[in-house]
């Protein structure tokens, strides 16, 4: 086990408190394992809370602060949080505005997200909920627990949080959310599979020489294996795949996401193959984002997330944000 | 009769079980899932077995309602809702009575299994622990045994199945041939059910 | 070879098409492996220009930008660039106020960076140098080619590039750099080793269980070899061997810097450690800085830097800066 | 006396070895280096000999002078400034005539050695290239094949040396074992030069 920690019972705990030493922004609560924005509740403003299972750093607790989210709620390793989390995040920074909690879809964030709403409700607390579904690796989702919310993510939780740091009432912050969702598809690859500190050994077996197609967020395997790729191939092959389902009038929102282990320098190479797929396909590209945002861990891969944006939505991507992972404007 | 005691000896039967098989639980939970399931359990009942000790609940209901509690605000992921929703909806069907009968465990048992269907909406055959689960309920009435059995023979049928819900379900045809870590802790539960039977 | 890439020979050039994609704040010259603000020159601003091998991004073309540096020169995988790329990279920043290096101490680095500064002071440029060589695990440097540069690199193109943006003349910029320099200290740890495109599989054999102390940043072993630490003791390890050789007087700058493949969950982790360190010694903190910065491929590990700063420094340190990698204030 | 041609034989030799040797030369620069040896020098005489092919360099002093700048423009890290600074002082020091005899060349080779000794500050028992370098150089009055003997030897010599310049040299003792690189590829060096005077 290569991994740089203690024991793999403090990690998310550990993390928390480096975190706090390293953002005076944020006031982290290490023991109920929430991450707030130092300033809130703000007044008159909509609060975005979101969370999930650690490993996926800098998502989420990366990604609180001014114009993204209000707060972060960061479960164990791959393990969504508990409602406890969130109902308490969405005290802390609910300003009378009302609360979006942003969940990515999957079955225990969305359970544990649910009855965190209704603890927060019973609390007096307005809550809207935009659910984040862009995998297009999951396909016939009536036999599947549907679509993963992976990179879009990142454009929800940016742009629908511009919307609220513009004061925006919350019918119209979770529209947008939803808008972005809507518009918004992922494919993942990986190279390599990722090692929980709790396991200790990595989640699948992929010899030297193969790829997954299709992969998740949590070092689950793809849908399909290969024999490995060239970078190329493999844009094509992502690019294609989301393409088939998704087809943008608009220019898009490219984020090319490092899963965890593979270089930046292998990233930009990628990123080049990615925008080469979408000029053949004529796709118009507005911005590019590349580096490791959604991560898995020390998985090696890349995943590849286009989001339709209207003129709307680019301003609000272009907004100001101040976060550890995510900063401009201010 | 079963009293508070009986399904506190439940609930650290299931503690002392998960703790044993926590390692068996996350590998399987590993080809199929994110390798966290034993981990999961094991804190929700650790947890589990420190609020009996601390709140010491006098009725059967309150026993399984306080255990659901518990699981909900330590587990996360999807087990903690499931097994919690299973818990204390088993708890609320007992009502208070300071005992209860088989009959009537059996039924509140079966209005838990139904609140985790409701709230995760997964069928028999969807590979996951209603495949342990139901069987289980439907054998309480040949006794414990019965169900303890019928519960492991429902875990190891998951094997053949293909997932339709969780995230083994991402894995489509490549999730057939694993054994569903859900099912296998749900059989563990049983199992724990039949020990604290037998005293 | 679990490579996100087409062929091996082709990697950097497809990372600056990747960046050219990406960055439209940047100008890129592909064909010469020159990375240039898109601005330059700045009138009456003193230019930084930095490189160095490539696999360390985003060091060096991820700090180009208004506050930091004017152009980045990228050599092949861990080979320094040739002189005719700094050459190049000096005449189209230069605005006059002359131009300054920032060279890491490598053999490589001082000869080629050497020879650019001829080149350019013969086109009538004047040429500065800053060398950066703040690695500790380097000892007794009589005997060896002397520090190498790491972490610290970060540091002096940030604030030398804040005080250039400020309109400092040429020699001030230079000392400043210096004095940057002179204060950072830095000791890396890797729990892996990397692979080279080139090569294709790991520069050395690191069982499990073991790591190397005192790694330098080109996936050469450290200077010792032990049974795998902790994070705290990893930290206790690090921390103390930087602080037996600087005694910092003023609050420090740390840089908990990952090495390319551990997840940013086990740098906030290790963060929390050096942190705790710091606060035993009786070392003040000013600011912390978590994050792959200046990175070794593939490699899994982590660097730490401190760099002392006073009042100026810290002022330099906070100004604005706007680049692919580090971006505040604007 | 040796022409323009000669030393364009010695260095398409030269890049020839290389192309064979590269991968042997990045592994010994794995252990102790940075894993780039090979590759460098095979893109630096590849420059060179399609800048002989392409600008015809008609005297020696010309033919190696131009091969230097090459490097120097296409190679980088330590072997490219090193190894241009080798080909270029030798060249500068051979003049223009359009002939040289062995020890002109000699001595122009030995001018070449000390440039790239005061460039990169190496002195031998350093473990570098200069230690296949100098007893090249001293053996060169004793011909063409003595030479390549004594580069070939000084480069295996390089084995039990503790490295003071370099990358080897961060390492400290734990450099002492491993062959250097950059004394494996001049020995190519100096082989090439050999075969290039057997015709
Ligand atoms: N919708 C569902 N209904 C019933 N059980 C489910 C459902 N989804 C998942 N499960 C069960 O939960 C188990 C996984 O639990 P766990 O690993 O703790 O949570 P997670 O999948 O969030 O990591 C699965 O093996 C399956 O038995
Ligand atoms: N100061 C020096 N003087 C002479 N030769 C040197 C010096 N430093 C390094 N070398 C030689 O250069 C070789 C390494 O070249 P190369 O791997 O191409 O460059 P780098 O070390 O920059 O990666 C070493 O094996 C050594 O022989
Ligand atoms: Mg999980
Ligand atoms: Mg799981
Ligand atoms: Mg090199
Ligand atoms: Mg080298």
């Amino acid at each position: 086990m290569r991994m740089l920690i203690n024991v793999p019972e403090t990690v998310v705990a550990d993390a928390l408190r480096g975190m706090a030493a390293a953002y005076p922004d944020l006031t982290v609560d290490v023991e109920n394992r929430v991450i707030v924005r130092r300033d809130a509740p703000v007044a008159g403003q909509v609060a975005l809370v979101s969370g999930g299972g650690s490993g996926h750093e800098p998502l989420h607790g990366g990604f609180v602060g001014p114009g993204m989210l209000s707060a972060a709620c960061p479960g164990e390793v791959f393990t969504s949080p508990v409602p406890d989390q969130m109902a308490r995040a969405a005290a802390a920074v609910d300003s009378g505005a009302g609360v979006l909690f942003v969940v990515k879809n999957y079955t225990g964030d969305v359970l544990n997200f649910d009855m965190a709403a209704e603890l927060a409700e019973d609390e007096g607390i307005q809550v809207a909920k935009v659910l984040v579904d862009d995998d297009v690796a999951v396909t016939d989702s009536l036999y599947t627990a549907g679509r993963r919310g992976t990179g879009a993510t990142l454009f929800v939780e940016k742009i629908a949080g511009a919307a609220a740091a513009e004061g925006q009432p919350l019918e119209r912050v979770e529209s947008i959310g939803r808008q972005v969702n809507a518009g918004s598809r992922s494919f993942g690859v990986a190279l390599s599979a990722c090692t929980t500190p709790a396991k200790g050994s990595p989640t699948f077996d992929l010899p030297e020489g193969e790829l997954e197609l299709g992969i998740g967020i949590h070092g689950e395997p793809g849908r399909e294996r290969r024999a490995m790729m060239t970078s190329g191939e493999i844009a094509d092959f992502a690019v294609h795949a989301i393409l088939d389902d998704l087809a943008p009038r608009n220019p898009v929102l490219v984020l090319v996401n490092g899963m965890g282990a593979t270089p930046l320098l292998e990233l930009y190479g990628f990123n080049a193959e990615v925008q080469r797929v979408l000029r053949e396909r004529g796709v118009a590209v507005a911005r590019t984002l590349v580096g490791n945002y959604v991560t898995s861990l020390d998985m090696a891969g890349v995943s590849v997330t286009l989001c339709q944006v209207d003129e709307e939505l680019l301003r609000l991507w272009d907004a100001p944000v101040r976060t550890p992972a995510l900063r401009w404007g201010m | 009769m079963l009293d508070a005691d009986f399904f506190r000896r439940w609930m650290t039967a299931t503690a002392a079980s998960v703790d044993r098989e926590a390692e068996r639980l996350t590998a399987l939970d590993s080809p199929i899932g994110d390798a966290d399931h034993g981990t999961n359990l094991q804190r929700g009942f650790t947890a589990v077995r420190t609020a009996l000790e601390k709140e010491e609940p006098q009725t059967p209901g309150a026993v399984l309602t306080l255990a659901g509690h518990r699981l909900i605000s330590t587990v996360g992921g999807a087990a903690g809702p499931l097994y919690g929703t299973l818990l204390r909806r088993t708890g609320k069907a007992l009502g208070d009575a300071a005992e209860v009968g088989e009959e009537q465990l059996a039924e509140a048992l079966r209005a838990g299994v139904d609140g985790v269907m409701r709230l995760g909406g997964a069928a028999p055959g969807d590979k996951t622990m209603i495949d342990a689960l139901v069987p289980a309920v439907d054998a309480l009435g040949d006794g414990f045994a019965a169900a303890r059995a019928a519960a492991e023979e429902g875990a190891v049928g998951t094997i053949a199945l293909r997932a339709r819900k969780g995230r083994a379900s991402y894995l489509g045809e490549r999730s057939i041939g694993h054994q569903d870590p859900g099912a296998t802790s749900s059989a563990l539960l049983i199992a724990a059910l039949a020990e604290a039977a037998e005293g």
